[in-house]
């Protein structure tokens, strides 16, 4: 499968003046149809003809292709997917979890959090600033479908080189875009990742995470129960937008006739959104919704099929009766249409009257578009019935589309170049052996483009919107507030390692995993969910197939042994260009919660209360591990040999330790490390507040190459923290009893103004702070 | 003077919120006549020496249309042209002197 | 009985929540007002707050500008209601001829947030009382369109009448004019300010609490004008049962 | 059609920071001959009647153009329209259908 026409382009609608409708289906079984030029396989269209006994009219064949895709039937991930309920560990708190439209899990008595990520890859390439922004608006309404106030968003993004001329191009529009979203919608972004990679050329990869918050008793779902009841779309008005774009945008191989394709783009306007937003609570408030759901990828089409099939019941519904932007738009492409800011909601007849109101104090357009209709005789679901223009287009089993698509176990092969791949090892590369070349070393590090400073971006960010964002970026993890009166708040954090993934996919998702829960639990919150989402090439190569098995189920092992369990996420195939897959990169979030958010460690040194500094701890175990580190890719463009090893016990170990630590004020700063090793994490921490440090090395790294391993290796488990002087026995106590190794590194300083590693250098902290910040500024534009 | 304008606007398959929102603030201001507005770009280049359409649209397909999301037309100016208040009688005269 | 402080709600206003905080904080009571009653509902003083107002389509604050609400508070503001306009509040105020000048798009035409040192220029009886004389102050700015602009003369007068209230320092955020960042109008009760004082009043969530004097120095304001308070609002009647009556409440968020 | 054209530019005086943008991009496209690029908004009304030129002005004394920053010209539509892609020669022809 590579390029696929756009629906629009090979369904004709008309037939001798009228639509296509069942009963014409019914009379005409031979009337071929264009099922191949949308992306369905012969089998898949017998399939559909067996399930409705006749052919499909040509609205209906639109649905099953849409509703039928890789991107809507998750055909060649469900497989593997399984795992994530299967070694899911039990939990009381997960109020909804896969499956619906977001993960819900309990954190207080009253209280719950909603969370997920999602992708918006090939839009973005197409369509940088809209691509991106309609991502964010995608999520936003997933999170309040659950019910949930969203409260904030973060972006995890990759792109080619930072010095290719396309992504001068791709980026700026992306990061306007999430911002020019977020920042309209009111919503703080608390982190995200930028990432720069040749192999996401062509391909970049725009993840957009959402969280909301809601009261346990707000919780929404999307089951149409009730017949009788009434079926109201409420939001923007349905044009032609996005129209083919699942099957197309998101499903296809990009290739070089894209540029030419120029497929129609969905264009978001967050004022509505905002809109919808405000309307919606109102209405869960006034518990006048019965369900809900939001209209994503695949429109109507997904949004009517899986409400009814959710509750099991029929639905009719008037198509006439959709508020259009384009009068002349035909059944199908109304069904399809990917118009945004639209949200699907279910109510008792006796409600409609005040679900309008609301709608209409809030200048949202609302419109009864059909109703529910009882389930079959015998207990069988009922069905979905269409009517246009006083014809019936459309009459489906719900479920046929919903959750009975074609699932496919595809074969699978490692990488043929794997072996090799695995054997060029990193730790054989020359490394810097002199103080000069590693002070040289740390100064072309910082400001390499994926470890510079990321305010460029993070800049056209608002952090501060709803006034409970207590941690954003540049912090390991975002923490938010949730109660106001009892400080209780979350944190979050979204990493992936694509290089990692690339030499090991089962190992790069577990340290994908161990990072994001490291992040959360350095800011003294205890990790408690999960949510993914998983950026791979093409599924329909072995190869690729492989991968992305292997990194499911790294992944569900990884949560079965930190006892947290993945909510919810999101899969993205066919990234990939021409035969060239991108990096295997599963992108993880994890969430964690704090009882007091006034506990919250930050990451940077803060100006010390003991004149003498505070003490600096590097926590876990420090090995020779440089393979597809940052130095290797930075210095010698090189990617081979295997990953870090990871430790989920070690990990957990660390992980109680911080939480413990940080609840009882043992720690002014944590940080942890990870790409860029430990330099990386001094330099940050020191320029955060502008506090230095002075640094001896351990005996045992003092001579030779050894020091810069002790700086650039990136073995995992670690973290750097500074304790207050006269709690430094207290604290190294408490990592003996958990079992967590611990290195003395040195002091905090706060007058020096300088970063100090005892017989290699001497950097001062302007150096450094011109060295980070000055990458992106130099490539993007000031 | 060798001007060229480009004018740029959304396909019209494409959502126009910015319009929308003008066309819905309107009836606030007592105008109920009007059925939609649309709002676009207008660019003015002024060339050194002849006004040059074919660079001129060039440059809009290259550079100041998105040809994803939208549509260009390119004209030499003349009538249209918007001069600043003191010497055109359809704008306003500005309430802070220039 | 603390002073009422009126908070507008328009269709896509963002920091609404926050700016009541601020008042509460500083020891006042927030009242919603929605931007669909023209009615002020009797309160004391009132705050435009940030956001995006109908969306900010065509320019910021051009449309909110024709809101119901809007015409009773020009009408006030002209009358001496202390107002603020914070960021698009500021920006409603000039283009509804409140406040002299405009603002327009950055001038490096991207959104900009960041942690911003700023002068205080101009310690008034309305609204900057809590401040020293030139004091430096950290409060968060948010926009694309800050870049205060104005004509030479009505420059130089905001100069000469002391209605330049803060000065951006340690770089220009956006190319205002005169790194002004906010101003007020000759009688001095209606100030326009851009950066976000609502987003500096506790340190757990900002990066001070610089932005907290704006809002005390107007309750001690108020408190010593007896006569204003109670008096601003057109047409007091009709108070609402309870603050923020109009602005959706949500617990999750705040 | 009843469509009336709004054109908004800022007043020569006040720096465009957009339009300098693309001014200092060009020579990268290979054009020097340009001397100055200024960006405005196009706006374009639909009436349901008769296109009321009076009217468009009074929409854009009050809301389309601020005075303080802004000029503005207004014409009953003509030749300057800006067709979609598919029947209009100056813009580019898009492969895929609308
Ligand atoms: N696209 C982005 N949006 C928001 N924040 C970002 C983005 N990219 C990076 N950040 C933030 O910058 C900081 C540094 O990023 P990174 O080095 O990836 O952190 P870490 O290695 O701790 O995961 C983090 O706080 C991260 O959340
Ligand atoms: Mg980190």
């Amino acid at each position: 499968m590579t390029t696929q026409p756009e629906v629009a382009d090979v369904v004709v609608d008309e037939f001798d003046g009228g639509p296509d409708t069942v009963q014409r289906a019914a009379a005409t079984p031979e009337e071929l149809q264009p099922y191949a030029e949308l992306g369905l396989r012969d089998d898949e269209y017998e399939r559909i003809r067996e399930v409705l006994g006749r052919r499909p009219t040509q609205s209906e064949l639109a649905m099953y292709s849409i509703m039928w895709s890789e991107h809507c039937s998750y055909k060649s991930s469900k497989v593997h997917l399984r795992q994530f309920g299967e070694k899911a560990p039990p939990s009381d708190r997960l109020l909804a979890g896969i499956g619906e439209n977001a993960g819900v899990i309990q954190i207080s008595d009253d209280l719950a959090v909603t969370f997920k990520v999602e992708s918006h890859n090939h839009p973005s390439y197409v369509e940088p600033y809209q691509g991106a922004a309609t991502g964010v608006g995608g999520i936003v309404r997933d999170i309040l479908a659950m019910g949930a106030r969203p409260v904030a968003v973060m972006d995890p993004l990759r792109f080619g080189a930072a010095d290719h001329e396309d992504t001068a191009r791709v980026l700026p529009g992306v990061v306007g875009g999430i911002g020019g979203y977020g920042n309209s919608l009111g919503l703080p972004n608390i982190g995200g990742e930028v990432v720069f990679d040749p192999c996401y050329q062509g391909n970049p990869l725009v993840n957009a995470l959402c969280i909301g918050v809601l009261p346990v008793d707000r919780l929404q779902n999307k089951a149409a129960a009730g017949p009788g009841n009434i079926v109201v779309l409420m939001g923007a008005k349905t044009g032609r937008d996005g129209i083919g774009g699942v099957s197309v945008l998101a499903s296809a191989t990009f290739d070089s006739e894209s540029d030419q394709r120029r497929p129609s783009v969905q264009v978001g306007d967050p004022f509505m959104e905002k809109l919808l937003i405000e309307a919606c609570l109102e209405l869960y408030d006034e518990r006048r919704v019965v369900g809900i759901q939001d209209l994503g990828g695949a429109g109507l089409t997904c949004a009517l099929t899986e409400t009814a099939a959710a509750a099991g019941t029929g639905m009719t519904v008037e198509l006439d009766r959709v508020p259009l932007r384009e009068p002349s738009m035909a059944a199908h492409e109304i069904l399809a249409s990917e118009s945004q800011e639209r949200m699907l909601l279910i109510v008792e007849p006796d409600q409609l009257e005040a679900v309008l109101k609301t709608a209409a104090r809030w200048g949202v357009l609302a419109t009864a578009i059909g109703e529910v209709t009882p389930p079959g005789p015998d207990g069988l679901p009922g069905r979905l019935t269409i009517s246009w223009q006083g014809h019936t287009v459309v009459d489906v089993p719900p479920g046929s589309l919903a959750d009975d698509g074609p699932v496919y176990a595809r074969p699978m092969r490692e990488p043929a170049d794997l072996i090799l791949l695995q054997a060029d090892r990193a730790e054989t590369l020359p490394r810097p052996s002199t103080p000069d070349a590693l002070r040289e070393t740390v100064l072309r590090m910082i400001g390499s483009p994926n470890l510079c400073d990321k305010t460029w971006v993070t800049e056209q960010y608002d952090r501060y919107v709803l006034g409970n964002t207590v941690l954003a970026q540049p912090e390991d993890a975002g923490v938010i507030r949730v109660d106001e009166r009892t400080g209780l708040g979350v944190a979050l954090s979204v990493d992936g390692n694509g290089r990692f993934a690339r030499l090991d996919p089962y190992t790069g998702a577990k340290l994908a995993l161990a990072e994001a829960y490291r992040n959360v639990a350095v800011t003294g919150a205890k990790p408690l969910a999960v949510t993914n989402c998983l950026n791979f090439g093409s599924p329909e190569d072995p190869a690729v197939m492989w991968q992305f098995a292997e990194a499911v189920r790294g992944l569900a092992d990884g949560c079965a042994a930190l006892g947290i369990p993945v909510t919810g996420g999101n899969v993205s195939f066919y990234n990939q260009t021409g035969a060239a897959a991108i990096h295997p990169t599963p992108v993880v979030g994890v969430l964690g919660v704090l009882d007091d958010v006034a506990q919250r460690v930050p990451m940077g040194f803060p100006k010390p209360a003991n004149p003498d500094g505070d003490i600096i701890f590097l926590l876990g175990e420090t090995r020779l591990e440089l393979s597809g580190s940052e130095w290797a890719w930075v210095t010698h463009e090189h990617l081979g040999g295997v990953p870090p090893k990871v430790d989920l016990a070690g990990e957990k170990a660390l992980a109680d330790l911080l939480t413990e630590a940080a609840r009882v004020g043992h720690l002014t700063a944590a940080h942890d490390l990870s790409d860029g090793g430990l330099a990386q994490v001094l330099v940050e921490a020191c320029l955060r507040r502008g506090v230095g440090a002075r640094i001896k090395l351990p005996e045992e790294f003092a001579t030779g190459s050894m020091p810069f391993v002790f700086l650039f290796s990136e073995s995992a488990g670690r973290a750097m923290v500074s304790v207050p002087h006269g709690q430094e026995k207290a604290f190294t106590a408490l990592c003996t009893e958990h079992g967590v190794p611990w290195t003395a590194l040195g002091v905090t300083d706060e007058s020096g103004g300088q970063l100090e590693v005892r017989d290699q250098f001497t950097i001062g902290l302007d150096e450094l702070r011109e060295a980070h910040s000055a990458t992106l500024p130099r490539l993007f534009g000031a | 003077m060798a001007r060229v304008v480009v004018d740029v606007m959304l396909k019209p398959e494409i959502l126009d919120p910015q319009g929308q929102a003008v066309a819905n603030a309107l009836p606030r201001l007592g105008v109920n006549d009007v059925t939609s507005v649309r709002i676009g770009r207008r660019i003015e280049i002024e060339f050194a020496g002849e006004p040059d359409l074919d660079r001129a649209r060039e440059i809009a397909d290259k550079l100041l249309a998105n040809p994803v999301i939208e549509d260009f037309a390119v004209h030499v100016d003349a009538a249209g042209t918007v001069k600043p208040a003191s010497d055109s009688q359809e704008s306003q005269p500005a309430e802070a002197p220039a | 009985m603390s002073a009422r402080i009126g908070v507008v709600t328009f269709p896509g206003s963002l920091d609404d929540g926050d700016a009541a905080r601020a008042v509460r904080i500083a020891g006042g009571d927030a009242v919603g007002l929605w931007h669909a009653d023209a009615d002020l509902h009797g309160v004391d003083a009132v705050v435009l707050p940030g956001g995006f107002s109908y969306g900010d389509y065509l320019r910021g604050g051009a449309i909110a500008r024709f809101a119901p609400v809007m015409e009773t508070i020009a009408a006030a503001a002209r009358g001496g209601l202390p107002v603020l306009g914070i960021c698009n509040g500021f920006q409603i105020l000039c283009e509804a001829h409140i406040l002299p000048g405009a603002l327009i798009r950055n001038q490096h035409m991207h959104f900009r947030a960041r942690d911003q040192r700023l002068r205080i220029e101009a310690v008034q009886p309305v609204w900057t009382n809590a401040f020293n004389d030139s004091q430096e102050v950290v409060i968060p700015i948010k926009h694309g369109e800050g870049r205060y602009v104005a004509d030479e003369r009505t420059l130089d007068e905001l100069e000469a009448n002391g209605q330049v209230i803060a000065r951006y320092l340690g770089g220009n955020p956006n190319g205002a004019q005169r790194d002004i960042a906010a101003i007020s109008n000759a009688a001095g009760n209606v100030v326009g300010i851009m950066p976000h004082p609502e987003h500096a009043v506790d340190a757990l969530t900002g990066p001070s609490t610089d932005g907290l004097g704006f809002f005390t120095s107007m309750l001690k304001f108020l408190a010593g004008a007896p006569g204003l308070a109670g008096s601003g609002g057109a047409g007091g009647s009709g108070r609402p049962a309870g603050a923020a009556s109009t602005a959706p409440a949500d617990q999750g968020a705040s």
